[in-house]
Parts: structure tokens; sequence; C-alpha cells
């Protein structure tokens, strides 16, 4: 009755539930959550775009643009390490769910 | 007055058969018509004209004595020139047994001075379902002959027609007549027209199977003609009222035994059932007609009229286990077919064995509960046969299989054949009540009450089965629906019969059933506790509140179609995994190369549990065995 | 370079030494097609106590390789397979999802070809 | 019909449901529990109901929804008559009226999924009404009649003569609940080859009457038990509350079984010991009245 | 208000890598527990209120989608689970793949991540409960999605 | 009249979507005919575009459950392809979190597996106790599946020594815990009917049909790449298959839970000889032309297969994954015919089968 055993145990115990909303685990320093972009020293070599295995990023060298799909990065963490300005970095935040407006452009003049 | 009505039951059925063989095809609707409103209006007749019994004396007896001497001859002649032909031995052999035993008792036995009719109410409901059902068969059988034939390239119509009225006269006379020398008569030509009738299609299964329900009957044959030899050699009994009211019930056991079982045989119980499955061979109408209104009726009624002679003996006792035996074996051989017509004879016998283990018991409330169960079980059994039929005209299979989703397609005809099923397996109808009644009544004798509730809910499952199938909203058969007057009468108005039947349960049981009980075991004072007030059907261990039932029937159909506009429907298609097919079919799903398949769905029918030969034997074994018990128990005792 | 390379000329000459493998207790682990001078390579990949046997057999333009399913039954997925990636005709298969493997009439043709 | 009668009919019609829906409320919180969950609000049943009743109605067939109000309107006759002490086997009948409807009715909705679940329920009916039955006979030579008014009127509880019969009857609790080890034909969560079995094509309105038909049925259920100790109302509470854990500790240690599993099960061992147990009564001749 | 209390799920998987599905499966499981919300995953859609799709779709998968969200009765929202179910993520370009599910069905919420973590897809069905509540009360309804959509094969 | 139903792709008992047209004879199976192209992506066809580290990225996704795997295989062939030796203390990391994949993917398994035969409660049960691993992948590699902890050339994490104790704390902690589930796997009643001689695939013809992994390995068959001479490591670290006889659902459930064990023995034995050092070297250059490698690796489900091509540029000439499932699923058809409807599920999740990874 090893079943009986454990499903009793659980009874008497607490549940182990993470009470996620209303109980929020501060997240891993490891964990890759979301790209954090600082356009200051960013030269738009387009590196980024080029090593970026899902192509989320795009960058246009011409109108200084720098554009990232949150919707399509996979937080793999290429462009933060590929980037010879370091004008990324990746931050244990998660990034936000909603509707799919949330992409990032940053269009610094 | 009793005596004309008598006369015009058995003659007008006759008449109608000669003019079903000297008139065309084409009148045959009328004559049907005719024949129905004559039926109905003559056993209603009888039914106003009240009980009593006619004595036929004098002069007219030896006219019909005579007239009953040459019909034995021929019917016996008649046995001895198919068998020879058809090269049957074993029905010769049977029939020259039989001809040994009516010389010897032409020979020895005391001549009877005069013949008498007993109309009692149980004759009165046989006569009613006879005549009422009976013709209401032939009329349905006018519309589906044509198509019948057709099919089969056969032109046998007039000897159909000839026989199934014949049929219903001798029917008639059985259940009227007192004397055992002219009830044996009747016993013989239902035999004979049965055979006939199953070996309609003159192939050779139906030629052999007509050939084995004739020897079966035969055997039950001697057995009743041994018993009639034995009563008036014995004991000077010459009537079948006089064997209860015998004051030596337990010395006429053994005719008493003997006379039970061609009752089995007439009814197909157990270690004779096979005649009634290969009958299925014939055209639907036959079925139904040996189903529900006669054959098989004859058999049990002659069993309820001998209940006097074994009520609260061992032997109904043996009679009970007997008969509870058979419907928990039918019941579960009928769990493994598909095919709608064998399913329908299985619980047929099944059924039966009900009736003669209530009968068995013995109590006023068993007995109640066999004459009412012969009732509710003739109107829904030949409503199910006669839909059967109509459903293989309509789309060419009588598997039930292919029957998937027939409500799409023939929705009249579904709710028809689905009311028969409901009336034989749910509460309130009229079945389920005299079930009810039978179980309570036999909650005295445990084997037996084992026996009815493994058998009920086995029941259950062989119709609920059918009943989805039916309703389910796929249809997989090409389906021709013809909406024929003379096909779809006589379907709805046994449909009504049901419900109205089931209504009046209480009206019906006071007056025909509770006078025939008291009469039968001649308990004048303690007539059977049961009372139907309020709707309730109550007897004094148990209620049955049949009204109430109804109610919310009617209140559940109500507050569907209040609610149905509340939530609009949206149609959808089926949930396919995904993967549907909307063009084409709904059923359709593509598969893995790209084309699309039919999803379908069998029913389950445990076939390796309930493997029906591994079942038919075990229920000869043990049936023959319990009958030899019951043969036993009456020499030694 | 892979170890135990075998080139095959002929697809007779193939099913032969595949079976002789196979009665030898060799596994089938799978097959590698490339695109390959117009025609198409195709490396049968064997193994026995984890050693690889690859066998190399060129496949012409217009040619329809011979099935392996009938000795091994497992090759009939990886033949499918590229019946739809390469437009290659297997003959005698287990099983033909005749290019319907993965793509359906909708999806590109022959991707990888 | 009485005032007395009228206020009961009231009471049952809206009492059972809350409470039907409290008792599917604490299974779900407690099998949660036994998962090692914190599971969902106690009314969550309720507000699944609610939900339902506010989808769209869709149908694959028109008259789908008729069988489901078959199936409530008998549930709660059914329910009404255990209230009222009717005759047991009557009450057994009309309860298979509901069953059939809902097996009918899955099975009208020709879903292929659908109608394998309610085969599977209809086999599912040839395990437990046996039983059913016999408790009822049993019930029967007790008391020398099947109206259970007599059960107010004895002195011991049935349960210290049919204990067999109890045995099996909890068995039939766990057929009936759709519980693991016999959650075949359908289950709350539909994780078994058959999706929602009998129940796939149902959906909305209709759904939510099948849930409120299902409260019905479990305090129906939990009267059945409740009956084996009827002469103390606090012990009969306590043996229905008893077959009520037992079917979700059932279903928290078991995994799910076939259909012939069952049908072997109830027809050799829990048949038989209510037979052997029947037998005894017939045979000690007990009667308690 | 009944609707956000009793969100059924049911979870359509179509290209994705497994890595989405199983924490939509992890949401469900104790440490997770979206019982706690009334989640019930209910595996036919005909119960269902929130579609959640992980995986872009492919030119097979496509009329599965749409046959599911054409089941679902109304009103019922769609959360996309991950970069590929929201945009097609890493395999946007892969030659059997059309996309994000928004190519061919209304997408009300998403969820970003490679792959999210559970507590993301909390949040989504808790993004997707008010859409739900909104289209209750505004009585809208999803379209049917027609078969024969505008996924024409890049190549074909 | 036979019943034919469809069963799948959208099935809640299947995670994954495919499709088995399954036709019934009185409840029992008696052909199967199976439907994939639901997850086929084209992801080999990937490599004209992207190149071989950007490949990396996308073998882990092949599948998500053993994603570590995956991508740590691929990196073999490429080293392999480019003579590039990494660092011991990469080996041994690789090691450690492969080793923990197939810990978190068998006791995945065993839930799902669980769900499949009607086992609500156990699923649970298994779940739980997988997200302690799950953890430390999301502590460790700083993501709870997908881990992009490899790469050409070593690895992209390393383990720090709290890291190290919170590992074999967990272990400690986990070790009891599989034992309980042990004990119902094996000994519950109800879960034996429905395991035991179901779906016996005998050693012969599971060789014979290429299976893989503990489909194999429950057949008696004495075949794990983890042994092979390819992988020195696993030698040293005392590293044994597990095998059971019987060939049924029931000896493949036993396998993985064995492995269980087998797993953690592994990864303290990996932590405790974790060797001081660099945790990758830098891979400068491309592949030759015409360069072929295949490499191989013992997943969860079974032996993986790479095969890779380098053509002298960044980008491979060809790149050919034989995944574990793949080889899983001609044995899977051998055994569908002859079980009842029921035992569908408990059969398909014995092979545990990975649509993803097999259609790619
Ligand atoms: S690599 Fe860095 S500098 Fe270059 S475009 Fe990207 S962010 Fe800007
Ligand atoms: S950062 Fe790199 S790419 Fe950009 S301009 Fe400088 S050298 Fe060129
Ligand atoms: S980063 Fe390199 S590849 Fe990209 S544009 Fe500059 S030089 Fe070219
Ligand atoms: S983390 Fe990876 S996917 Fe995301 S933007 Fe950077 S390179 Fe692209
Ligand atoms: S650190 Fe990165 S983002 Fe910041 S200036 Fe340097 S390159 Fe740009
Ligand atoms: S988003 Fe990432 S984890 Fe999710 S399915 Fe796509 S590749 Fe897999
Ligand atoms: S074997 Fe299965 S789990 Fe592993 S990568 Fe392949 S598909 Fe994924
Ligand atoms: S079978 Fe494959 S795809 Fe499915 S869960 Fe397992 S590993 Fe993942």
């Amino acid at each position: 009755m090893g079943m009986l055993n454990l499903v009793l145990s659980n009874f008497s115990r607490k549940p182990p539930t993470r009470l996620y909303p209303f109980d929020i685990r501060a997240p891993y320093e490891n964990f890759r959550g979301r790209i954090i972009f600082s356009p200051e020293n960013c030269i738009y070599c387009g590196i980024c775009q080029k090593k970026c295995p899902p192509d989320a990023i795009t960058v246009t060298k011409d109108e200084k643009t720098w554009e990232l799909n949150v919707f399509r990065c996979i937080m793999c963490t290429e462009c933060v390490s590929s980037c010879p300005k370091e004008c990324i970095v990746i931050s244990n935040e998660r990034a936000k769910t909603g509707p799919k407006e949330y992409i990032k452009i940053v269009t610094p003049k | 007055m009793l005596k004309t009505t008598i006369m015009l039951l058995i003659t007008a059925p006759i008449l109608f058969s000669f003019l079903f063989l000297a008139l065309g095809k084409s009148l045959y609707k009328f004559l049907a018509w005719a024949f129905f409103i004559v039926g109905v209006v003559s056993s209603i007749m009888l039914v106003l004209d009240g009980t009593g019994k006619v004595e036929v004396a004098g002069s007219s007896f030896a006219l019909f004595e005579n007239i009953v001497l040459i019909l034995e001859v021929l019917v016996i002649l008649f046995v001895f020139y198919v068998s020879a032909k058809h090269k049957s031995w074993p029905t010769l052999a049977l029939i020259a047994i039989q001809a040994v035993i009516a010389a010897y008792s032409y020979m020895n036995v005391a001549k009877v001075e005069s013949a008498s009719f007993n109309i009692d109410q149980f004759s009165q409901v046989m006569i009613l379902i006879v005549n009422i059902i009976g013709t209401a068969i032939i009329l349905f059988a006018t519309g589906y002959m044509d198509h019948y034939e057709k099919h089969r390239h056969l032109d046998r119509q007039k000897t159909f027609f000839f026989s199934m009225s014949f049929f219903l006269a001798a029917m008639n006379g059985l259940v009227m007549v007192d004397t055992l020398g002219w009830l044996y008569l009747f016993w013989e030509i239902t035999t004979l027209c049965s055979f006939v009738l199953i070996a309609y299609n003159q192939d050779e299964e139906s030629i052999t199977n007509a050939f084995r329900a004739l020897a079966l009957n035969l055997i039950g044959g001697i057995t009743f003609s041994l018993a009639i030899i034995m009563l008036s050699v014995k004991f000077d009994i010459s009537n079948l009222s006089a064997i209860g009211t015998s004051s030596t019930t337990a010395a006429v056991a053994l005719p008493v035994v003997l006379l039970c079982i061609a009752g089995f045989a007439k009814s197909a119980q157990m270690p004779f059932q096979s005649w009634l499955l290969g009958a299925m061979v014939a055209p639907t109408p036959v079925s139904a007609l040996l189903h529900s209104s006669t054959m098989v009726n004859a058999g049990v009624f002659l069993i309820i009229k001998l209940v006097p002679a074994f009520a609260n003996t061992p032997l109904g006792i043996a009679i009970a286990v007997y008969g509870s035996f058979t419907f928990v074996m039918c019941s579960a051989l009928a769990l493994s077919q598909r095919n709608a017509k064998r399913v329908l004879a299985y619980s047929t016998i099944a059924n039966l064995g009900l009736i003669i283990a209530s009968a068995g018991i013995g109590s006023p409330l068993a007995v109640a509960a066999a004459i009412m169960l012969i009732i509710f079980h003739a109107i829904s059994k030949c409503l199910l046969f006669l839909c059967t039929g109509e459903i293989e005209h309509t789309i060419g299979s009588r598997d039930i299989e292919d029957m998937s989703g027939l409500i799409k397609k023939a929705p009249l005809l579904t709710m028809l054949i689905s009311l028969g099923m409901i009336s034989m397996l749910l509460p309130p109808f009229g079945v389920l009540l005299t079930k009810w009644v039978s179980m309570e009544a036999a909650s005295s004798n445990p084997i037996v009450s084992i026996f009815l509730i493994l058998g009920s809910a086995l029941t259950t499952v062989y119709y609920v089965k059918w009943l989805g199938t039916i309703l389910s909203s796929s249809m997989d058969k090409n389906a021709v629906h013809h909406l024929k007057p003379e096909t779809y009468f006589p379907l709805s108005f046994l449909g009504l019969c049901i419900v109205v039947t089931s209504i009046l349960v209480f009206p019906i049981y006071d007056y025909f059933i509770k006078p025939q009980v008291t009469t039968l075991l001649n308990i004048v004072n303690i007539v059977p506790t049961v009372s139907g007030q309020g709707g309730q059907f109550t007897s004094e261990i148990g209620a049955f509140a049949y009204a109430v039932i109804f109610i919310v029937f009617a209140l559940a159909i109500l507050i569907y179609l209040a609610t149905k506009n509340m939530f609009t429907p949206r149609p959808a298609g089926y949930y396919m995994c995904g993967e549907n097919n909307l063009e084409k079919d709904k059923l359709m799903f593509r598969n893995g190369i790209g084309s699309y398949d039919k999803s379908s769905v069998s029913n389950i029918y445990l076939q390796d549990i309930f493997e029906e030969n591994k079942l038919t034997t075990l229920g000869y074994v043990i049936s023959i065995l319990l009958i030899v018990v019951a043969l036993v128990e009456v020499v030694v005792l | 370079m892979l170890e135990n390379n075998v080139e095959i000329k002929s697809s007779s000459e193939l099913l032969k030494i595949v079976q002789e493998l196979k009665n030898d207790g060799y596994r089938y682990a799978t097959m590698i097609c490339l695109k390959a001078n117009d025609g198409h390579e195709l490396i049968y990949v064997l193994d026995k106590n984890y050693v690889l046997k690859t066998l190399r057999y060129f496949v012409k333009p217009s040619e329809k390789p011979k099935s392996m399913s009938g000795i091994y039954l497992c090759a009939l997925l990886i033949e499918n397979e590229y019946q739809d990636l390469f437009g290659l005709t297997f003959e005698g298969l287990a099983i033909d999802f005749k290019g319907h493997l993965y793509l359906t009439p909708n999806s590109p043709k022959t991707p990888l070809a | 019909m009485n005032s007395l009668d009228i206020a009961k009919i009231v009471l049952v019609l809206i009492g059972a449901p809350i409470l039907g829906c409290l008792l599917a409320g604490i299974d779900r919180k407690l099998t949660a529990r036994l998962q090692g969950r914190v599971g969902p609000p106690l009314l969550q049943p309720y507000y699944d109901v609610m939900k339902l009743f506010q989808k769209d109605n869709m149908v694959v067939n028109e008259s789908q929804n008729l069988y489901v109000v078959m199936y409530v309107v008998f549930v709660i006759l059914s329910l009404l008559m255990l209230v009222f002490d009717a005759d047991i086997l009557m009450i057994v009948f009309v309860y298979t009226v509901s069953s059939v409807a809902l097996i009918v009715g899955g099975m009208s909705t020709g879903s292929p999924y659908a109608r394998i679940g309610s085969s599977r329920e209809i086999m599912a009916i040839l395990s437990y009404e046996p039983i059913l039955i016999l408790y009822a006979l049993a019930i029967y030579l007790l008391t020398g009649t099947f109206k259970l008014s007599a059960l107010d009127n004895i002195s011991n509880p049935l349960l210290m003569y049919i204990p067999l019969i109890f045995i099996s009857m909890l068995f039939v609790m766990n057929i009936k609940f759709k519980k693991s080890p016999f959650d075949y034909s359908t289950s709350h969560h539909a994780h078994q080859e058959l999706v929602k079995g009998m129940l796939t094509e149902y959906s909305g309105p209709g759904l939510a009457g099948i849930e409120i038909g299902h409260f019905y049925e479990y305090v129906f259920l939990l009267g059945l038990m409740f009956l084996f100790w009827k002469v103390n109302i606090i012990i009969g509470l306590f043996i229905a509350l008893i077959a009520f854990l037992f079917v979700i500790i059932m279903d928290n240690i078991t995994a799910r079984v076939y259909w012939q599993w069952m049908l072997k099960l109830s027809w050799t061992v829990l048949l038989i010991i209510s037979v052997v147990n029947v037998l005894y009564l017939y045979v000690a001749k007990i009667k308690l009245i | 208000m009944a609707l956000a209390k009793s969100p059924w799920i049911i979870h359509v998987n179509c290209n994705s890598c497994n890595g989405c599905d199983i924490e939509v499966l992890a949401c469900l499981t104790p440490l997770y527990d979206a019982e706690r919300f009334g989640v019930l995953n209910i595996g036919t859609p005909k119960q269902a209120d929130i579609m959640v799709v992980t995986g872009s779709i492919n030119y097979k998968n496509v009329n599965v989608l749409k046959n599911i969200y054409n089941q679902i009765p109304d009103p019922k929202v769609v959360l996309a689970v991950g970069a590929c179910a929201s945009t097609g993520g890493i395999f946007h370009d892969c030659y059997n793949v059309i996309g994000g599910v928004d190519q061919v069905i209304p997408v009300d919420a998403y969820v970003p991540g490679c792959c999210p973590r559970p507590e993301a897809i909390l949040d989504g069905v808790v993004a997707a409960l008010s859409v739900l509540e909104s289209k209750s009360q505004g009585k809208i309804k999803g379209k049917d999605v027609k078969l024969k959509g505008n996924e024409v094969p890049s190549n074909a | 009249m036979t019943t034919v139903i469809p069963f799948g792709p959208q099935h809640p008992v299947l995670p994954e979507p495919v499709q088995l047209k399954l036709e019934l004879d009185n409840d029992v199976v008696v052909g199967a005919l199976p439907s994939l192209g639901y997850v086929h992506r084209g992801l080999e066809k990937f490599i004209d575009t992207k190149d071989y580290n950007q490949t990396l990225y996308i073998c882990e996704r092949i599948c998500g459950i053993c994603s570590a795997i995956h991508s740590i295989t691929y990196a073999r062939g490429v080293e392999q392809l480019m003579n590039v030796e990494i660092p011991e203390r990469a080996e041994y990391l690789r090691v450690i979190w492969s080793e923990l994949a197939r810990v978190q993917s068998h006791l995945l398994w065993l839930g799902l597996f669980a769900d499949g035969f009607g086992f609500e409660s156990l699923f649970m049960e298994c779940w739980k106790y997988r997200e302690a691993v799950m953890d430390i992948m999301e502590m460790t590699t700083g993501n709870r599946v997908i881990t992009s902890m490899c790469k050409v050339g070593g690895t992209t994490k390393d383990l720090s020594k709290e890291h190290i104790d919170i590992i074999l704390k967990a272990i400690d902690n986990l070790e009891p815990q599989v034992e309980n589930l042990e004990k119902v796997f094996v000994n519950n009643y109800t879960v034996k009917k429905r395991l035991v001689g179901l779906g016996v695939l005998s050693k012969q013809l599971a060789y014979d049909v290429g299976a893989v992994g503990p489909t194999l390995r429950g057949s008696g068959v004495h075949s794990d790449i983890r042994e092979s001479p390819s992988w020195s490591i696993y030698k040293d670290l005392n590293f044994k298959a597990v095998i059971e006889n019987d060939g049924d659902c029931y000896a493949r459930t036993k396998v993985r839970i064995y492995e269980l064990y087998e797993c953690f023995k592994l990864i303290r034995n990996a932590i405790s000889k974790l060797p001081a050092g660099e945790i990758s070297i830098p891979v400068k250059g491309s592949p030759a032309a015409g360069a072929e490698a295949i490499s191989r690796a013992e997943q969860p489900r079974g032996e993986v297969v790479y095969y890779v091509k380098g053509n002298g540029t960044k980008n491979l000439e060809r790149l050919k994954i034989r995944t574990p499932t793949f080889a899983n699923i001609p044995a899977l058809l051998q055994m569908l015919p002859g079980i009842k409807l029921a035992d569908v599920p408990v059969v398909v999740l014995t092979v545990d089968p990975c649509i993803s990874c097999t259609e790619r």
C-alpha cells in the first residue's frame, strides 16, 4: 500500500504548492529573464542581429534603429556575449506576458 | 350470444383465409383492413359477452367430433406426406408414434358425450391479443410482403395469407376450448401452420428449420396426447379446467408435467428453443405472429391454465426454477447477438421463461404477473418485430450495428421501435411493471430471485445497446424510407396500445386479472392484495408508482421543450481529434497517408464470455436436468 | 572520415551485404542521404557492439533505390522520410506514405532536394 | 400529499444540489490535498456550473439535451422516492432510467469516443445493477417489505446483517461515482483514451445539466449508503461519509482498470459475496419486523 | 464573474518542441497547481474556455488548430505560450513553418520565453481571464475560421 | 463491423500531436496506421542559413526534454569534425547536466505514464519530485527546460561550490522519494494489472526492429551508448547499464526507475571526481569541406545519432539526426496489434514517443 502512505502523508503535510501570484519567489541569479538594451554606446554594427539565432533583433545602421521582438527572443544570450560594446545585458526579471504589441523598439535619433 | 361469438371467432378467420386464397393480390390490402376490423370487433364482442361455459352436445357435437377426427387424420397424413417428400426421418418417426398413440386413444379411450368452451377472463385477454395484434400483423404483412417477395423472387402470398389467417382461427379455438381432445387438435394445427410459414422461403435453410420446428413441437404433441390418455383413462378427466379442480392434485402430477412439457416445447423453452430461433428465416410478420400473439403464447397459456394443479407444490417450485433459469440463460444469450431478430427471439424466450417462472411460483401476485406479462409482452414484442422488419426494408440489414443512426433517416420508425424497447426495460411501462411484480413475488424463493435479478440486468444491457445505436446520430447505411399506411398504421397502433395499456394497467388488472387469479387459485376471499389507488400499484410488499413516472416522463419532455430555446443550440461537428473532414462526412477524419477514413464504432457483444454455442450447450444440460428432476420428483412423490 | 566504410556499387550487392550484416548480428541504426553529383548518396549506418559500419551507395539521378524495409522493417520510416524530403522513390516499401509522411499536399515539395 | 410533504419535496429539490455541490467541492479539494496540492475553492463546482450556463450551447445533434433532462429528472425522482421511503426495488428501476438516459444521450451524439464510453457504461450497469437489486432483496428479507418506510420501525441497523452487501455497495459507489479504478467511461479529468468518454460532445448548458444531475446523484448514492444505518441518523451519516471517503481514497491509490476486469470482479467476487449474504438471510430466517 | 472563476483549458500542441508543453503541464502539478484558480485541463474543445497553444503552426497541423478553435463554444480566448506560438520563434523561417498562431486564428494573449516559466504561463492565464470576462460581457463571438486559408507554401 | 477511430493528433492522453488510426475488433486493436508530420518543422535545412554555433540552439530545441543531451551530442559531433579537445572539467559538467536531465526526463515520463493508465495522483507525485531537478537546472543554467549550457568547445556555465552542495542535497532527498515511487510502480496491484505482460517485445524482435533505449533494454538487450568506447568518461564513473528481460511495459518501467538510481550514482561520482580548470576552449575556424562525423549519445529515450558534414564554411554541409523515438516507432507498431483499446495509451507511452524529435 505504498500509494496509500504517499497520499495520506501528502494529506497530513502542508501542500508544497507555490502560491504564485500571492507569493512570488525571488528569481535565481542566473535566470535568463529578458534582454535589456542600453542604446548609449551602440554603434549599430549589426553583430547582434547576425548572431541572433531566431532573428529577433533588427538593426538598421542608417536610421540607427535597434529593434527586438521580445516574443521571438529565446534568451540564448548570444547577442549579449557578441556585442562588442556590451550594450546588451540579460536580466533575471521575467519578460512581461500580455498582448503582442509589447515589442520593444528603440529609435534614438 | 356467447356461442355465436365463439363460432364467429373461429369461422371468421377461416372465412378470411379462404378469401385470401380466392381473391387476387390487389385486394389483399382491403381484405386485411376488413379482417382487422372484424378481429377487433369480434374480440371486443367476446369481452362484452362476459364469461361463461358453452356446452356443445348432441347432434352438433357428433358433427363437430367427426370434423375433428377427420382433421386430425388429415394433419397426420399431411405430416407423413411432407416428411416423406423431404426425407425428414425424425419427423416421420415422430408422426408415426403420434399416429400410433392416436389410434390407441381412438380405440381405448372412452368417448365423451359433449365438448365445452370455457370463456374466462384469461381467454378474453388471449382473444383480444390474438385478434387485435394478429390481424394488425396481417395488415402490416400486406404492405410488407410485396417488397419481401420482390427481393427473393417468390410468389407464394396466397399460401402465406391463408396460413396466417388459419393460424388465428386455430389460436382462437385453442384459447377458448376446454375439451382436451379439441384443444389438442387446435394445438396441432398451430404447429402445422407454423411449419408452413417457416418453410415459406422454400430454400434449404427454411425447410430444415421448418422441420426442426415441426419435430420439436411434435415431441410436445406426443407428451400432450400421452397426458390426455392418462388423464382420461386414469382420472376420467377430459376438460382442461377439470385438472386444477381435481381433488387428487398430487396424483395428476405426471400428466400435468407432460402437459407442461408440451407447453415448454410450444413456448420454445430451453431445450426446445432452437425451433424459434430457426423460425427467424421466415418473413418478419411470421416472426411477429409466432412471438407475440400466437404460437408461443399457446404454451404459456396452457401452463397458466394448469397453475391450480401445481401451485404451492414442489412441482411448482421446479417449474419456477426452470422458468427463471431459461430467463437468465436466454438473456445472457441475447447479449452476444448482433442480429436484431435473434436478439428479439432470445428476448421472447426469456420473457416466456419469466412468465413460466411466475406461474410456477403460484402466489396470487405471481400469477397476476404472469398474465399481465403475456399482454404487455405480446404488444411490445409485436411492435419490435414489425419495426425490425420495416428497418430491414429501409436499410437492407437486420444487423444492429448497421442500424446506427437510424434516427436520422427514419425518425418515426425509430421513435416507434424505441418506444417498444423502452417499454421492455424501463418503468413505467407494462413489461417492467410486471417484471417488478414477479420479482417481488419471487422474493420468497432465493434461487428464482437471483436468476431474475441477473436476467433483468442482462436484459437492460442488450436493449440499451440497441437503443443507443439506433438513436445515435451517425448514419452508416443508405436508407430508403417509404411510408405506407398499411405498414405504419399497425406500428403506430401498437405503439399507442403500449402507452394506453400501461396507463390503464390498473383497470386491466381489475377487470381481467384479479377475477382470473381468483378463479385459478380458487381463493374466493383472499384475492391478491393488490390495489391501485393514487396511480400506485400497491401490493402487500411494495408499491409501483407508475402514474408518477408517467407524469415525470411528460414533465421531462416539457422541460426539454421549454428550455430548448432558452439556450440556442449551435450545431457543430464531431470532435475528431482535430482531423475533421468538413466537406464530405462529419465522421470522416484525415489519416496518415493524407486520405480520409470514416470512423465507426461497434458495440460490445462479449462474444468471448457469453459465447452462444457454449452457453447453449450449458443451457441444454441444465434445462434437461431440471425437467428430469421435475419428472422424477413427480414420479417419486 | 567515418570508420568501417564500405563503398557499394550495385543495388543488388547492397541488399546482399545488408542481409549478410543482419545475419551477422548488426542492428540498423540509420541511413543518411546526401546530395551528390546530381544524384544522391546513401550512407547506411549499422551497429554491432557499439561499433558502426557504414555502407555508401550512390543513387543515380533517375534511379529508384531498393527499400531496405524487407530486411530491416525499421528502415521504412527513414526511407519514407527521404521520399518526402529528397523526392526519392524507394521500391518495395513496407508502408508507403507516398511522400506524405511529414508533408501535406499544400506544403513545400522536396525541401532538401 | 400534505404540506409537510410539499416542504420535503422543495427541500430535496433545493437542498440536494447544494449538498451535492458541496460534496463535489469536498471531493475536489480532498483529492487535491491527497495529491499534495492546494486545490480549488470549495465552491468550485458551483462556479463551474454557473460558467457552463454562460457558454454557448454547442450541440452535434438537436436532441442530445433531451437525454440530459431525462437524466436529471429521473435522478431527482429516484432521490425523492428515496426520501419518501418508496419501494426500494422501484427506486432501483427508476434510477436505471436515469443511467440509461445518460448512456443513450452519450450514444445519441454519435461521436466515436462517446459511443465507446457509453458501451463501457452499459457494461457498468451489468456489474452494479444485480448488486443494487440484491440489496433491495436483502431489505425485503429483513423487513418483509420492499417499502423503505419499514426501516423506520426496526431497531437494529441493516449493516449488522448484510455486511457483505455493504462491501459490494462500496464498490458500486466507486463505479457510480466514476472514479478510478472504474473511471473508464468518463471522468472529470479527461486523461484517458476516450477523451471525455460519454460526455465528449456535451458542452455549455447541456453539460451544466449533467453536472447538476451529478450533484443529485451524489446525494442519492450516499443516501443508499445511509440506509445501512438508518436507525441512528448520526451513524447513518457517518456511514455515508465513510463510503464517500472510501471512494475518494480509492480514486487516488489505484490505476484505472479495464471494464472487463470490473465485470469479472463484480460477477465473481462482489456478486457472490452478496448472494452469500442473501442466502444467509434466507437460511437464518432473520426478520427484523 | 463565474467565467473567470472556472477557466477550463484545452492545450493544443502544434509544432512545439515540448519545452513549452512540459511547462504548461507543470502548471497543473502540485508545485504550481493551477486548479487553485479552477483551471482544469479538460481535453475536449467542446468544454473548454481557454485554448492554450504551444508551438508554431505548420502545413499539417494548421487545420487541426482551426478545427479545434471552431469547436470551442463562445466565449473563448486563445493564449499563445512561448516564442514559437507567438511569432514562430527560432523556427520562424523553417520551410514547413507558417509562423505564429496569430497567422490563422485570433490570439488574445501571448506569453514570451523559450520556454516560459510556469509562473509566466499562470500570468498568461490570468491575462486571458480578463479578456474572457470582457468578451462574455460584450457577447463577443469568435468567428468560425475557414479551413482553406491563405497559408501557401513558400516554394510550392 | 470493426471500430475505426482516430487516436490523436489532439488527444488528451498524448502530450504531442501524432495520430494513430486504430482499427479495433471487439475492443482489441487489429490495425494501427500512424500519421506523422504535425511537428515537422524542417530543422535539417536550417544549417543553410545558420552557422554551426547557432545550429546548437536549434538542436537544443529539437525536443525540450532531452534538450541538454541533444546539444552535447551535436557539440561532440562538431568537435570531432574540427578535432577539438575540450577541457576535462567540461566533460564532467556535461555528464552532470545530462544525468540531471535524464532524472527529470524519467520522472516526467513516469508521471505521464501513470496518467496514461489513469493514475492521476501518481502523476502528480512524480511531477512534484521532478520540480527539485527543474529548480537545479534553473539555478545552474538559467533556464528550467532549455538550458543552453553547452557550446562547441565546452560548456557555457560552470558549477560553483554552493551549486554542488545544493545538487548533492537534492539528490539525497530525491533518492528516498524515488524509492517511494518505485514501491507504487512495482508493487501496486492495479498498476501491475495494467502493465505486466502488456505489449511484449521479444529480445530478438526488439533488436531486429532497431529499438533503442529503455525499450531495447527492457527486452533484455544489453545496449547503452554510455558504455561504448567513445564515451570513456562513463567508464571512469563506474557506469552500469540497467537491463530487464521480460520485454513488457512493466519491464520498461522498471528499467527507467532503476536508471534513476544509476543517474544519482553517476552524478555523485562525477561531482566527486570533478577536476578543476577551464570550462571551454575557444573554437576558431570552420569545419573542413568533406569532413564527416557521427556522434552518438544515450538520451533518456535511447540512442541518438548525429551525422555532421562540413563544407569549409561556418555553415555545415549536412546535418542528420536520428532520434531515439524515430527508432522506436517501428517497435511500437509491432506492439500495438492485439492489445485492448484501453492499453493503447499505455503501450504508446512506454516507448515514450517524442514526436517533436522524430519529425524535427
Ligand atoms: S552588437 Fe551591440 S553594438 Fe552592435 S548593433 Fe548589436 S547592440 Fe549595437
Ligand atoms: S563593431 Fe564590428 S561590425 Fe560594427 S563596425 Fe565595428 S567592426 Fe564593424
Ligand atoms: S559583424 Fe561580422 S558578419 Fe556582421 S557585418 Fe560585421 S563583419 Fe559582417
Ligand atoms: S538572447 Fe538570443 S534570441 Fe534573444 S535576442 Fe539575444 S541572440 Fe536573439
Ligand atoms: S555596455 Fe553594451 S550597451 Fe553599454 S555602452 Fe557598452 S556596448 Fe553599449
Ligand atoms: S518557444 Fe521554445 S520551448 Fe517553446 S516550443 Fe518553441 S522552441 Fe520550444
Ligand atoms: S529523444 Fe525525445 S526528448 Fe530527446 S530530444 Fe528527442 S524528442 Fe526530445
Ligand atoms: S514524448 Fe517526446 S515530445 Fe513527448 S513529452 Fe516525451 S520527450 Fe517530449
